[in-house]
């Protein structure tokens, strides 16, 4: 996520909702030199968790590669499934119909899988919930008010229908079967950050809708 | 927020697979996330924009892309067109009538939509083309070579210095055939600049026979338009108005209506389209339409059927056109708006009556007397509508004229549901070049033009000027007899001469002969493989800039050519990048800029000076230099882009331009627009609607003829006839002899040489050995020949009636047929003076026994895998023109294509 | 063309934006016009540009006939079309249900079930339904150029529009739109007109019915009230093809080709000489 | 009950001699035939089919139909007489027929899967969206019950120790009714499609049913012919008079049936009013199809066999054997007159083409896995002589004591 973002900005607080969606998104990828770099380089200010923290528990490349694969990819049993499917509808089975249903969601809004992986892997979840923050963001710059709305809407629906129902359990394996402390605390942080985000946007629209106040006024109000 | 929750709501946002599960309104929101990934490009890791991932679309490309207005120049309806550009491919998709346009809406003929075949044709020529092989000749491989422009323009411009070095510029020469109102730069002002007269247009095989009726009768050398929508009776003469020719799409549109509230009658030899749908079909013998229009005028008059006030009355009332028997004129008191119709009965009419017709036309004399009763009782919304079959022929200019007045006995003449014209339009005139054209070219001008019009047998009477029209196909004969002079350099622009002129072999042979030849055209045509030089051009209706009009349903439309391919079209850049398909230009602007510079590179500098002075950008003042001031080749290119638009906005000025038309300029009324990108936006201009009776001298109007009121007697004609006479210093009785025409001035067994009058029919070949008359007729697919290429044209070939899919039939009448012993589908060879081709026999009723009908367009060797049987060896059916002789309608100058061509037929 | 007053097209556009096709009873219908058409094709290729079908695969395509004997001869063009049958033979004869009787009346051809047997050509009274035998347009896979990279070859002509697809350069992109549709089908599948559905879908009119110059081709609703289908059939009564197949057809045609007059009189009494 | 293990039939091919070698070699050589024309259908697409818009089915269609009534013929002919009806006449033909009845039917199945455009997706489509209004749909589902029906009737006939009489009674009626549902689907699939009158409605079922038991028995009998003269088990197992009386005289007849029906088909539609029709049989019997549509088919296929199986003199086992190989030619021929009959009169219904008739020629991928249908045939039933003792006679023979005639000896002799 390019641009200034500058505290004085008056949509800091989006864009950095947005960039944070998307670092998440990353940081469940395989871990590569390249992608730990930019980890690396990545500047508190304009992330809204604790990244130093995960900074500092990046450790040795090699064992993160290993308990990613551990936790993600297998070959043997996951130890934590990153596909919504498992965890809401049934225990084992992967392109169900949560699958489908995010699917659409995606090619509604104009976008598609580019990684070989079903639809609600957790990376293009939290990718897809950053995009949509990325569009609220230009919205509010064009100063469409019902386009901001629009899209407020949507990133509360995709939270509550999909990613924000099984991010905890998905936190709580990798707690469980973690070895390496980089996704201890990507659980926890993932996890207080999209489930917080979620609350926040849940009475941001409350707010919107008993209140009268313009969308503005709402997304300036509180900090993290 | 996490438990366990098995339940998931997914039915309901689960696409209905077939409800509008996304609004028009909502598709728009969607659309902007796929944008916004689509800008963050490399910055994603999991998602893409589906345009990217090449995953499906979510929406029709007439909701994401956009129309984009031009013109479509497939036949000379013009129709004002639109352009459905893909935002994502940036991909012609569709074209359809403009929308705004008055004339015909979104509504376009088949034709139209062929052009985007012909666009992505893999057969285009890509790039400028050498040929390699010195030697010319029909089955003689040019083994063409490719060059870059810069090159091939220096070539070009070489061959043209030399002959300026060596003070012939009149052995340079031009051919055009289909054009835009862009055409003087190429076609007037650049052999001007150099000093030549030969500068040669397809008019006279168009149908310039079909002007000399309305010159000589009302003074307008002009195609008409017919006022369907108001009509409540159409006689139409050999046209074919729901088929081809001047604005298809808007009588194709009205047809259905005009079925119920008028009575179509079609004069034609075969059951035309127009002929298969109206009320009476005249099976006329090829080449006797003059004899019915002399009939029909006789009962007008002799039942006192004509228009008072158009015409007058007799003083006392009494009508005296009476069969047989001469009428003093003073008994008869002419109306303001005509003269001559007592004459025109004396010296023409008086014995003229339908059994006389019958005999020579073969159509029943009850139904030619039904015929002219039900057109007259229409009164002044009758139609006579003159197409180009009865004129195009050896002695076709008086029948023009006979056909012509039957508006005028029934005061049709611009009135409601009559014959109009075109309302005033607000272009303006390119600048001209006088000033750069120096001595050498002075001189080099005042030769006699290659096509030797103007001599004792070329009349060629435009406008009332001995001379003053083209006869095209003869410039085959000036050209081979080196006759005023040798042409040593040629440029051919978007024409098939050696494909589209009567007895087009003699094209073959001229071209062979002309030692420097450079054709600009989309197709490696018949013409082609005669030249040196290829210049690839751009597609008329996609990719270049141009100016055209339609006329119809009382309006006249400016309608733009815009280069749609590219997002900014002003700007010359983008046009170059992503305007074309292929590396090719425009021909008319792009080419002579660039060569302009090159002659400059040479010495020769007028050219450039007159395109760099008088054509800056009207808008902003900028000139060319300044625009782009860079001397190599690439600038070169730009600038002659910037010039083309510069040409366009110089041209359409006043509409768009409020300070212009203000100026001193005479604005004609129409729409106006403030602003050239709001005019370029929309792409079409309307004049005002024409106001009926508006030129009649009574209502305080003028005609266009030297009496200044419309003329049954024929006295502009006879201006015009002594002065060519005078010219060569004889009579006119001597001139029509030479020109073949039967008309004498005061001879009482000859036809009077002024009024309206029938001739009979000029065979060209014994009856005995040549025993049909061929009558060929145009394609409804065919874009003026240039559309053999698709494959849809051959696929739809049976939208001509009694045509075959995929094949190219002579149709015969079944009886003519079984004394040939002749079966459907037998291999036939048709045999005439001129020359003969190969065809299949294809037996149908809808043809006059006698004669034989065959659709034109068919026959190319050359142009492309499609429209060849074997590229550059065998034709792919016959090509008419091989049969028919080249003869002329000399007065008019038009080269002759029906009515008198003999063939015989033969099985194979 | 009255200027102020919407085009034809514009009033069914308007009518099928507010047709739900998922609803219960929608029977679409197109109705053809014959005084209108004047046999131009315009609808033929249209249609062969939309779908973009392969040479000689023609959804959209017409029965030509002329009777009659010199000089009194009639000719008459019949524009032909999938006529939508509600009671479809081939629908009924087709053994993985590919072809059914989907949404709006239209009979659906769901291109993944199809096993290519072919039994529904056998069964379809009027021919409308034509077998891909090879992946469509092979003429553009081609690589050599007429002339020597002095024209292009049909595979460049592709790149150069960015066409991937089993399709010609000017690729219509449109039935990707809605998956039930494949863009250009495949060998071994048949394919049929199905009222350009992946438009209706979308609110747009067919491509055939746009394409007419001659506003010929009537489409609309046939249980509302007051369609444009429904008005033109309160005018005029309607015929379709083959009755006595029984298929019950939804493109009907009104009025005729040759609509002209013709001179009274009631012929010759007697055997005569 | 013959426990012939797998080398013991090695053994017995290879002393079979040198005329089996060829025959062997024949097979493989029209497997290897048939396996290149299925691949380039496969690979190219129908496009090398000779199948056109108009004639969307041509000869792999038709041998299909003759395959699979020829296996429909043979149980209803034959085999059911003895498995349902408990005829013992027929008894030493009935394990043969079961096999035979199997093989054809696994040939007309390749044969048609080879010819569909999207061959993998049948059986799956077919289970997956079923369409119950399809006749189509109806015979597939009953020529796999037959299928397997008559693989249990070979089980319990060749490897069953003692199978209880009511399990055999049960699957040989399975193995008697789906075969006369299916060939009856068979005909319906012509008979339904109402827009060609040709196939002539409900006559479609009952001529292709009837026809269906004389291809069937003429190809027994004339298998079994061969047979003997190869071994001499089957010559004893099979007695002579048995060939030139009962099977002969039921040829026959199935012989003149045929005729007439044919005859009757043919007159029918010689005569009938609409004119398409009339001009479809015409173009068949007299247009350029007369050659083998007429004389092949009705000539050789049913007149002169009717006429050696009419007259004694001639029906000996030499005149048994010619006219049943004729009857099989005529009638993979007729198969094709009937199928390409009711297309041979394009439906374009363009009036000024007036009924266009439409050619079609069968292409070298067709013939291919035409050859291929008939090799398999041929291939599978020389592995199952090699494998079973097909002379064997079914056991309710052996132990039904009570049964009078039970012994093989015919009661009539028969000389005259």
């Amino acid at each position: 996520m390019d641009g200034t973002l500058g505290t004085d900005d008056r949509y800091a607080v989006e864009r950095r909702r947005a960039h944070t969606y998307a670092l998440l998104g990353e940081c469940f990828h395989e871990p590569t030199e390249d992608r730990l770099a930019e980890l690396a380089a990545v500047d508190d200010e304009t992330v809204a968790i604790d990244v130093s923290a995960l900074r500092e528990a990046t450790g040795d490349e090699k064992a993160l590669r290993l308990d990613h694969a551990k936790l993600f990819v297998g070959p043997f049993e996951l130890a934590a499934p990153p596909y919504e499917s498992v965890y809401v509808d049934a225990e084992d089975r992967v392109m169900t119909d949560a699958t489908e249903a995010v699917q659409a969601e995606y090619r509604q809004a104009g976008v598609d899988v580019a990684i070989d992986e079903p639809a609600d892997h957790i990376a293009a979840e939290l990718e897809f919930v950053s995009l949509l923050v990325a569009t609220e963001v230009e919205a509010l710059e064009a100063g469409d008010d019902e386009a901001v709305r629009h899209y407020l809407d949507r990133q509360y629906e995709f939270l509550s229908d999909h990613l924000g129902r099984w991010v905890s359990e998905i936190a709580d394996n990798m707690r469980n079967a973690a070895e390496t402390e980089f996704y201890q605390v990507l659980a926890d942080e993932t996890q207080s950050f999209v489930e917080g985000d979620g609350q926040r946007l849940a009475n941001r629209l409350n707010q919107l809708e008993t209140t009268d106040d313009d969308v503005e006024a709402v997304l300036g109000g509180d900090e993290r | 927020m996490s438990q366990h929750d098995t339940t998931n709501d997914t039915d309901a946002d689960e696409g209905r697979r077939f409800g509008l599960s996304v609004g028009r309104r909502d598709f728009m929101k969607a659309g902007a996330v796929g944008a916004v990934a689509a800008s963050m490009g490399t910055g994603l890791t999991s998602l893409a924009s589906t345009a990217e991932a090449g995953g499906t679309r979510d929406a029709l490309v007439e909701h994401t892309g956009d129309w984009k207005p031009s013109t479509c120049a497939g036949c000379t309806s013009w129709c004002s067109a639109q352009i459905l550009v893909d935002d994502q491919t940036n991909r012609v998709i569709r074209t359809r009538g403009h929308e705004d346009s008055k004339i015909h809406g979104k509504n376009d003929c088949p034709r139209q939509d062929l052009a985007i075949q012909q666009l992505y044709d893999p057969d285009r020529i890509t790039q400028p083309m050498k040929r390699t092989n010195p030697e010319k000749g029909k089955d003689v491989d040019p083994e063409f070579e490719p060059i870059s422009w810069e090159e091939a323009i220096d070539m070009l411009a070489d061959e043209i210095a030399e002959l300026r070095e060596n003070e012939e510029p009149e052995k340079f020469m031009v051919t055009r055939g289909r054009y835009t109102y862009l055409r003087p730069i190429l076609y007037s002002y650049l052999p001007q600049i150099i000093g030549s007269p030969n500068n040669i247009s397809h008019s006279a095989i168009c149908a310039e026979a079909e002007k000399f009726g309305p010159m000589y009768t009302e003074g307008e050398w002009a195609y008409r338009q017919y006022d369907v929508t108001e009509s409540r009776y159409v006689l139409a003469w050999g046209a074919d108005p729901i088929s081809t020719n001047r604005q298809v799409s808007h009588y194709s549109n009205e047809f259905g209506d005009l079925l119920d509230q008028a009575t179509v009658a079609v004069v034609e030899p075969r059951l035309s389209s127009t002929a298969s749908k109206s009320d009476e079909w005249l099976p006329v013998e090829p080449g006797q339409d003059g004899a019915l229009a002399s009939a029909m005028a006789h009962v007008i008059l002799r039942d006192g059927l004509w228009h008072r006030e158009f015409v007058g009355e007799f003083a006392d009332g009494e009508n005296r056109f009476v069969p047989d028997k001469q009428v003093d004129p003073d008994t008869f008191e002419e109306s303001e708006n005509s003269q001559g119709v007592v004459e025109w009965w004396n010296e023409e009419l008086s014995d003229k009556d339908p059994e006389w017709a019958a005999e020579r036309a073969g159509v029943p004399a009850d139904q030619i007397e039904r015929v002219a009763t039900e057109f007259a009782d229409a009164g002044s919304r009758a139609i006579s509508w003159l197409g180009g079959g009865p004129v195009m022929q050896v002695r076709g200019s008086y029948a023009a004229m006979a056909i012509h007045a039957l508006n005028g006995l029934v005061g049709s003449v611009g009135n409601r549901g009559g014959t109009l014209y075109a309302p005033g339009t607000a272009t303006e005139d390119l600048p001209a070049p006088d000033e750069y054209v120096d001595e050498v070219a002075e001189e080099g001008l005042d030769n006699e033009k290659i096509d030797q019009r103007g001599r004792l047998e070329f009349p060629a009477l435009k406008d009332g000027e001995s001379g003053g029209g083209v006869v095209t196909n003869n410039a085959a004969d000036g050209i081979l007899d080196e006759d005023p002079n040798e042409i040593k350099v040629l440029i051919s622009y978007w024409n098939n001469f050696a494909f589209s002129n009567p007895e087009s072999q003699r094209w073959e042979e001229a071209l062979a002969k002309i030692p420097f030849h450079a054709t600009i055209e989309t197709h490696a045509s018949e013409t082609a493989w005669f030249a040196d030089l290829i210049l690839p051009a751009t597609h008329h209706q996609f990719e270049r800039w141009g100016q055209l009009r339609s006329t119809g349903n009382g309006y006249r439309t400016i309608n733009l050519h815009t280069p749609v391919l590219a997002d900014d079209p002003d700007d010359p850049e983008d046009v170059l990048e992503n305007g074309r398909l292929w590396d090719v230009k425009t021909d008319e602007t792009e080419i002579p800029y660039l060569l302009a510079e090159s002659l400059a590179d040479k010495g020769f500098d007028n050219l450039l000076e007159f395109f760099d002075e008088e054509f800056p950008d009207p808008d902003s003042g900028t000139t060319l230099r300044e625009e782009y001031a860079g001397d190599d080749f690439r600038s070169r290119e730009l600038r002659a882009q910037a010039f083309s638009r510069n040409a366009i906005k110089l041209r359409t000025q006043p509409m768009w331009d409020p300070a212009y038309r203000n100026g001193d300029y005479d604005w004609p009324g129409g729409e106006e627009f403030d602003s050239w990108e709001a005019f370029r936006e929309r792409g079409i201009w309307h004049t005002e609607k024409w106001e009926y009776r508006h030129r009649w001298p009574s209502e305080g109007g003028e005609f266009g003829t030297d009496s200044g009121v419309f003329e049954f007697d024929g006295e502009t004609l006879r201006n015009a006839l002594e002065g060519h006479a005078d010219r060569h210093d004889t009579d006119v009785d001597t001139v029509l002899d030479v020109c073949n025409y039967q008309g004498r001035v005061d001879d009482e067994d000859a036809p009077n040489a002024f009024v309206p009058h029938y001739e009979e029919p000029y065979g060209m070949g014994d009856a005995e050995s040549y025993p049909f008359k061929f009558v060929d007729h145009k394609d409804r697919l065919n874009r003026e020949g240039r559309s053999a290429n698709t494959t849809w044209l051959h696929e739809f070939r049976d939208v001509n009636p009694g045509d075959e899919p995929n094949k190219d039939v002579t149709k015969i009448n079944p009886r003519d047929a079984a004394e040939l012993g002749l079966e459907d589908g037998d291999p036939i060879v048709i045999r005439s003076p001129a020359g003969e081709i190969e065809s299949e026999a294809k037996l149908w009723e809808g043809v006059r026994p006698g004669t034989v009908a065959k659709t034109w367009g068919q026959g190319h060797w050359a142009y492309g895998q499609v429209a060849a049987e074997e590229f550059g060896e065998a034709a792919r059916g016959g090509s008419n023109n091989m049969v028919i002789g080249a003869d002329y309608d000399r007065l008019s100058g038009s080269s002759v294509y029906y009515g008198d061509v003999q063939v015989a037929i033969e099985k194979r | 063309m009255t200027e102020a007053v919407d085009s034809l097209d514009d009033q069914m556009a308007a009518e099928l934006d507010e047709t739900d096709l998922q609803d219960e009873g929608v029977d679409l219908s197109m109705v053809i016009d014959l005084q209108r058409c004047t046999g131009c094709g315009a609808c033929n290729i249209g249609c062969a540009q939309e779908n973009n079908l392969q040479e000689g695969q023609a959804y959209s395509s017409r029965i030509i006939e002329t009777n009659g004997k010199f000089p009194n001869v009639s000719y008459e063009y019949t524009p032909t079309l999938c006529n939508q049958c509600d009671d479809a033979p081939c629908a009924e004869g087709c053994p993985t249900k590919a072809l059914y009787k989907g949404d709006g009346g239209i009979t659906m051809h769901d291109h993944e079930k199809c096993i290519g047997c072919k039994a529904c050509m056998v069964n379809c009274p009027y021919d409308e339904i034509t077998l891909n035998k090879e992946d469509p347009h092979p003429r553009w896979e081609e690589t050599d150029a007429l002339i020597e990279n002095g024209t292009a070859s049909p595979k460049q002509v592709k790149e150069r529009a960015d066409v991937d697809e089993n399709a010609p350069a000017y690729y219509n992109p449109n039935r990707e739109v809605g998956e039930h549709e494949h863009p250009t089908r495949y060998k071994g599948v048949v394919e049929k007109c199905n009222f350009c559905v992946h438009r209706l879908n979308e609110g747009e009119l067919p491509r055939c019915v746009e394409e007419c110059p001659c506003e010929a081709r009537i489409f609309g609703d046939l249980n509302d009230p007051d369609s444009k289908v429904n008005e033109i059939l309160g005018k005029y009564n309607p015929d379709v093809l083959k009755e006595e197949q029984g298929t019950a057809p939804s493109v009907k045609y009104v009025r005729d080709y040759n609509g002209g007059g013709y001179e009274q009189g009631t012929g010759e009494a007697g055997l005569g000489d | 009950m013959s426990r012939l293990g797998g080398e013991s039939a090695l053994q017995r091919a290879r002393d079979a001699g040198p005329r089996a070698y060829a025959w062997i070699g024949l097979v493989a050589l029209g497997l290897l035939i048939g396996v290149y024309g299925a691949l380039l259908t496969l690979i190219e697409g129908t496009t090398v089919l000779g199948l056109s818009d108009q004639v969307p089915w041509g000869i792999l269609i038709s041998t299909y139909v003759f395959f699979a009534l020829l296996s429909t013929g043979i149980c209803i002919g034959i085999t059911s007489l003895s498995s349902v009806f408990g005829m013992t006449t027929f008894e030493p033909l009935v394990k043969r027929g079961v096999l035979l009845s199997l093989f054809t039917l696994a040939a007309g199945g390749l044969v048609i899967m080879a010819g569909l455009g999207q061959p993998f997706r049948a059986i799956p489509q077919m289970l997956l969206s079923p369409n119950p209004s399809a006749p189509m749909w109806w015979m597939i589902v009953l020529y796999s019950v037959y299928g397997g029906a008559l693989v249990a009737e070979f089980y319990l006939l060749d490897q069953a120790e003692q199978p209880s009489q009511r399990l055999t009674l049960a699957v040989g009626v399975v193995a008697l009714v789906a075969p006369i549902l299916a060939g009856g689907m068979l005909g319906a699939i012509f008979g339904t499609a109402e827009a060609r009158p040709y196939y002539g409605g409900i006559f479609a079922s009952v001529y292709l049913l009837v026809t269906a038991v004389f291809s069937g028995v003429a190809l027994l009998t004339a298998v079994t012919i061969v047979e003997r003269r190869l071994t001499d088990a089957t010559a004893t197992a099979v007695d002579e008079t048995l060939l030139t009386g009962t099977l002969a005289k039921y040829l026959g007849v199935l012989a003149g049936v045929t005729l007439l029906l044919t005859a009757f088909r043919h007159a029918y539609g010689l005569v009938a009013t609409n004119e398409a029709l009339a001009l479809a049989h015409e173009h068949m019997l007299f247009g350029t199809h007369s050659a083998w549509a007429l004389g092949v088919g009705v000539g050789l296929g049913m007149v002169v066999p009717f006429a050696l199986l009419a007259l004694p003199r001639t029906r000996t086992v030499g005149g048994v054997f010619t006219a049943s190989v004729l009857a099989l030619v005529g009638l993979f021929a007729s198969r094709l007159e009937f199928v390409l009959g009711g297309q041979v009169v394009a439906l374009t219904n363009d009036p000024s083409h007036q009924f266009p008739l439409v050619s079609y020629a069968p292409s070298v991928a067709e013939i291919a896995i035409v050859v291929f249908g008939f090799a398999l045939l041929a291939f599978l039933y020389t592995m199952s002589r090699l494998l079973f003792d097909l002379d064997e006679r079914p056991d309710h023979a052996a132990t039904d004591m009570t049964h009078p005639n039970s012994t093989a000896t015919p009661e009539v002799t028969d000389d005259d």
